[in-house]
């Protein structure tokens, strides 16, 4: 990695889902299967916990991608969480969309727990997507950096 | 840019211990940087500061140590919100920010040559304490008459600065009364509510002031006792808590009526709260 | 259009002597002209301030959540689809409420007068025309012209519940829910949108009149005012108040009844229903889903099925 | 003296190389005041801009400190940088309006650095309404249509010229730029007479309103005033001496900034405790509120009504909740004799 022209590195924010995609990502790591680091992981109990605001948040504070990942419809841990989230992340994605923000900064995918190499390849396709779409270009990201994270 | 009140002193955290057994009260000393910082901040009894907790906000608490104790300020604070979550967490060493001294204080020359009457329950004992150990006090003990303190609280480890109480309790100088609402084991002072032992220990209204601070149940039950005790509302004073902000009388929240708390107040004696609308 | 001022006084009346209810929400003359504003009758006798017409802009169902007691609410077709919805999430007990149905052609956008006229001093309704003396000109306005652009759109002028009915009832004629507005949005480039949307969020100031207008805005602690985690700062930076009306909007899918009053309502003239219309569009392509149609149905985001679309889901 | 619109314009364009000039632009939605390069840019007629000019004195999001922890340490920074500013074409209303927000940024003990730093800096250029609008009642506040309380240069347009009358020791320094005054001619004397003495068409009355609020905090006027109050902050944030602020905190990692932002007493939030209790949490105690400290606490405490007539919280109410309206209704509430 040449240092004089830093290559951009998008660092993208990761909600996966605890039973599936969290567990696929582990599997992808202990098979050794290579995924860009770019990712910043995010374990929560269910993709029907993620909250729009998530999101908003990731990119309001300067991340330049999100990846949201659960589990296949039909086996979710608690049965209707992904059916739940299924709707409310086809209405986040559009109204995303709507508003201007790019193509393909927001991604979502069903991961289960026995698709590390699937996991993979999920993560290497949007790093490649995020990192051609180049950094926040701040449709949500507050300019003068007043940022609210503890 | 000549003072700017909305700019902190830093002060260095050198003390944060817990004071209550249920863990939910800490006291805070905070010791100067530099002699000037000191010089600047001169205080009375009662005033208050606002504590930068950075990276959480500021928020307004009472100055519980007395102007007599040199090179330090003492502020026991309860974990409630995000500034003072972030204080009870914070190591010793840390830097916070201080902006003060603000508000009134309690009138300590109109009490010379007065008895006084301290009737704190809780954690308001802060600015109480204050005031008692600038009156106990060699330099100022004598302006005094005899003190008398009611301090009260759910249990006894809930009860603030306990060695100092225990000090108190040996000291001639000034007549402690400590209670709890319950009995129990291990306990052998007074037992009741504040306004029944103040009832009992029926503190003599002539000549005498007193200064009540405590949650709004406990001051709301005890003035009655007082004026059966012939205290009349102008020689009784309490410290009001309000929702602040700049602390200088402009960003408009803490007013009840036309006075500020924070500018006008906190110290008011019931006399002028009878004047006010009874918002607060 | 007097007749129906008049049942609707004489009902209220009725309500009011029998103690039926204990206030009745209804619309009164305001102080400026073209305005009507809300008014709460606790007594029989007030009854007279009770008006009817193009004016009667806010939705009252607002008011229901926070006034105690029996109250009797006068409700248009997109007031009486909030209350349905307000019904469904248990926010209030049916016979609690007494809705006088009001069947509506459509309100008045105040703003498309004043972008011609300045100011109005003076204005007169006449069926189908509204006659206006601005500051700037006079002049003559069509109803169609000034009708309210969630009024444009509207297929329920019809209240969808009720209890009493008040005035003949408006044929709608069937068409289809049109979107065209949304449609004209989307096909405009990604940077078109984002230019828009980021010049109409540089006038919001967060004085959240959208959000108190809107019936169906009603938790106790909003995400704006939550301070851990604190998910906005109090800037009014144009990204931030992106991410507020996105937030809000993102809580009303499913939900918004299209009433228009959070835009009626912004003292800055943001466009805040583009992004409500979005979501209704979706919902409605979607989910074959309409809001607060009746009280037995529930949110589109309450319900799912099998085969529901996913095509937001990344390309591999 | 009057002086033609172009030898203004050329003064005003010199002017705007060192000073930051704020003017009226007509904008999507109305007129706003913005800073301007030159005198093309500025609009001439119109009745009033939709947000205050207060707005160059008390921003909406200010930065007050900015800090870096290190470990334990903390350095804090603050810096202040204003620049001389020119706010032109401000209307009597607006001019008076920040005479009363002198009042509240500065009292016996505490002087707010960061308001005074724009005011010291900025020359008011006032300029007098030709055109009156009937939700404007600042001939029953004190003031007029014309008076020129509150600029330091106050200018009355004449259609091709501005009569010009300097108030100030301020106006009469940047005076110096302006030349070729000449006389008025008789019809442009009648003219400025007309305006000088023209009323704003609705009137409130006032005299006694303090007095009254005296005794009427637990009035049953209260109970029902407030009921068709959204308790949003719209009155607020488009009223020119609403002066109320919220201090937070703005933080990325280790480094933040303290921020003071608009608030305003209508928001539930305004004066909830850490403890939970909340003095005003009912909307009927904070529109009592936003009355009393107008009308009667800011007379106590500077000697002036809090509302210069200005009519924005009239026409920005979701809900037309008219404060005319409300004066009268004060005005006309029996007392409670108890």
């Amino acid at each position: 990695m040449n240092t004089e022209t830093k290559a951009f590195e998008p660092k993208i924010a990761a909600f996966l889902c605890n039973w599936c995609s969290y567990a696929g990502a582990d599997l992808a790591g202990v098979g050794r299967f290579q995924y860009p680091a770019t990712i910043r992981t995010i374990r929560v109990p269910c993709s029907g916990r993620i909250n729009p605001l998530y999101l908003l948040k990731a990119m309001a504070n300067g991340a330049d991608g999100v990846l949201v990942s659960g589990c296949h419809p039909g086996d979710c841990h608690y049965m209707s969480g992904n059916y739940v989230a299924r709707r409310k992340f086809a209405l986040i994605d559009s109204l995303l969309k709507h508003v201007g923000l790019e193509e393909g900064r927001v991604s979502f995918s069903w991961v289960s727990a026995a698709e590390g190499v699937r996991f993979a390849e999920v993560v290497k396709g949007v790093t490649e997507r995020v990192t051609a779409l180049g950094p926040n270009k701040g449709v949500f990201k507050v300019e003068d950096g007043g940022g609210t994270n503890e | 840019m000549e003072q700017n009140p909305y700019i902190p002193i830093t002060m260095k955290l050198v003390k944060n211990m817990c004071e209550t057994e249920d863990k939910l009260i800490n006291t805070f000393t905070l010791a100067f940087l530099n002699k000037e910082d000191e010089e600047n901040f001169k205080y009375m009894p009662g005033q208050f500061a606002e504590l930068s907790a950075y990276g959480q906000g500021e928020a307004p608490f009472g100055i519980a140590t007395s102007p007599t104790e040199p090179g330090i300020i003492k502020f026991s604070v309860a974990k409630v919100g995000c500034v003072s979550n972030a204080l009870h967490l914070m190591e010793e060493g840390t830097m916070v920010g201080v902006r003060g001294p603000m508000g009134n204080y309690y009138p300590m020359e109109e009490f010379k040559g007065k008895n006084i009457v301290i009737i704190g329950g809780g954690f308001a004992f802060t600015t109480l304490r204050s005031m008692a150990v600038y009156m106990l006090d060699e330099k100022h003990r004598a302006d005094y008459g005899d003190i008398t303190v009611i301090y009260g609280a759910r249990n006894p480890g809930l009860l603030l600065y306990k060695e100092e109480l225990a000090e108190w309790a040996e000291n001639p100088n000034i007549n402690l009364v400590t209670t709890i609402d319950k009995p129990c084991d291990g306990w052998c002072q007074r037992v009741g509510f504040i306004p029944t032992i103040t009832e009992q220990v029926a503190p003599s209204s002539v000549n005498t002031y007193a200064v009540v601070c405590g949650p709004p149940a406990m001051i709301k039950y005890t003035l009655p006792v007082l004026e059966k005790l012939g205290f009349p509302p102008e020689r009784i004073y309490t410290s009001l808590e309000m929702r602040m902000k700049c602390g200088l009388g402009i960003c408009g929240r803490c007013n009840i009526g036309p006075k500020y708390v924070c500018k006008d107040g906190p110290v008011f004696s019931m006399a002028q709260l009878k004047e006010l609308p009874n918002e607060y | 259009m007097n007749s129906i001022i008049e049942d609707i006084r004489a009902t209220a009346r009725q309500l009011l002597t029998d103690g039926k209810v204990d206030v009745v929400i209804g619309y009164e003359k305001g102080s400026l002209p073209l305005s009507a504003t809300p008014c709460f009758v606790r007594s029989p006798q007030d009854t007279d301030k009770l008006i009817w017409d193009e004016t009667c802009e806010n939705n009252l169902a607002a008011f229901s959540t926070l006034t105690q007691g029996k109250k009797a609410i006068i409700a248009k077709g997109c007031d009486s689809r909030a209350l349905v919805v307000l019904l469904q999430e248990n926010q209030l007990v049916r016979d609690d409420l007494y809705i006088i149905g009001v069947s509506c052609q459509g309100v008045i956008n105040k703003k498309k007068i004043e972008a011609e006229t300045g100011e109005i001093l003076e204005a007169s309704i006449n069926p189908g025309k509204i006659t206006v003396k601005g500051m700037e000109c006079d002049k003559e306005f069509t109803f169609a012209e000034l009708k309210d652009a969630s009024c444009q759109t509207c297929r329920y002028p019809n209240p969808v519940l009720e209890d009493i009915h008040i005035g003949g009832l408006i044929e709608v004629a069937q068409q289809a829910a049109v979107f065209a507005d949304v449609t004209e949005m989307e096909n405009k480039t990604d940077a078109e949108r984002q230019a828009y949307f980021k010049e109409q969020m540089s006038k919001c100031i967060r004085c959240y009149a959208c959000r108190n207008a809107c019936p169906l805005c009603y938790c106790k602690e909003c995400f704006v005012d939550c301070n851990s985690p604190k998910w906005l700062t109090g800037g009014v930076d144009s990204a931030e108040n992106l991410f507020f009306q996105a937030g809000r909007v993102l809580h009303l899918a499913g939900r918004c009844v299209e009433c228009g009053a959070c835009s009626r309502a912004c003292p800055q003239d943001v466009d805040i229903r583009a992004l409500n219309r979005k979501m209704s569009k979706d919902v409605f392509n979607m989910y074959h889903h309409e809001s607060g149609i009746s009280v037995e149905g529930s949110g589109a985001l309450n319900e799912y099925s099998a085969d529901d679309p996913e095509a937001f889901l990344v390309k591999e | 003296m009057k002086i033609s619109k172009e030898k203004f314009g050329q003064a005003f364009d010199a002017l705007a190389a060192d000073y930051q000039i704020i003017a009226p632009v007509s904008e999507a939605g109305g007129v706003n005041y913005l800073a301007v390069k030159s005198f093309s840019e500025v609009k001439q007629d119109y009745l009033n801009s939709k947000l205050p000019p207060k707005s160059f004195l008390f921003p909406q999001h200010e930065k007050l400190l900015t800090y870096k922890k290190e470990g334990k340490d903390v350095t804090v920074k603050t810096e202040l940088q204003v620049e001389k500013s020119v706010l032109f074409g401000i209307r009597p209303c607006d001019a008076k309006a920040m005479l009363l927000l002198d009042k509240v940024f500065k009292n016996d003990e505490y002087r707010d650095p960061y308001y005074y730093e724009r005011r010291d800096n900025s020359v008011v250029i006032g300029q007098a309404c030709n055109k009156i609008s009937p939700s404007c009642f600042c001939s029953s506040m004190g003031i007029s249509p014309a008076s020129s309380e509150g600029s330091d240069i106050f200018l009355i347009d004449l259609g091709d010229s501005y009569q010009v009358e300097v108030i100030t020791e301020k106006g009469k320094a940047l005076m110096a730029g302006l030349q070729e005054l000449s006389e008025l001619s008789a019809d442009e004397q009648a003219l400025v007479d007309t305006i000088k003495s023209a009323q704003t068409s609705s009137k409130v009355d006032v005299a006694t309103i303090t007095a009254k609020l005296d005794k009427m905090f637990d009035s049953p006027f209260w109970d029902s005033l407030h009921e068709k109050c959204l308790s949003c902050n719209a009155c607020t944030f488009s009223c020119p001496t609403c002066h109320c602020f919220d201090i937070s905190e703005e933080v990325h990692k280790n480094e933040g900034s303290r921020v003071r932002t608009w608030d305003g007493c209508m928001a539930p939030l305004f004066t909830l405790h850490g403890s939970g209790h909340n003095p005003r949490d009912k909307k009927k105690a904070r529109w009592r509120q936003r009355m009393m400290h107008k009308f009667n606490y800011f007379v106590h405490n500077n000697g002036d009504i809090a509302c210069v007539g200005c009519g924005r919280c009239i026409k920005s109410c979701p809900v037309n909740l008219d404060i005319r309206q409300v004066i009268d209704g004060v005005n006309n509430a029996e007392l409670v004799v108890d």
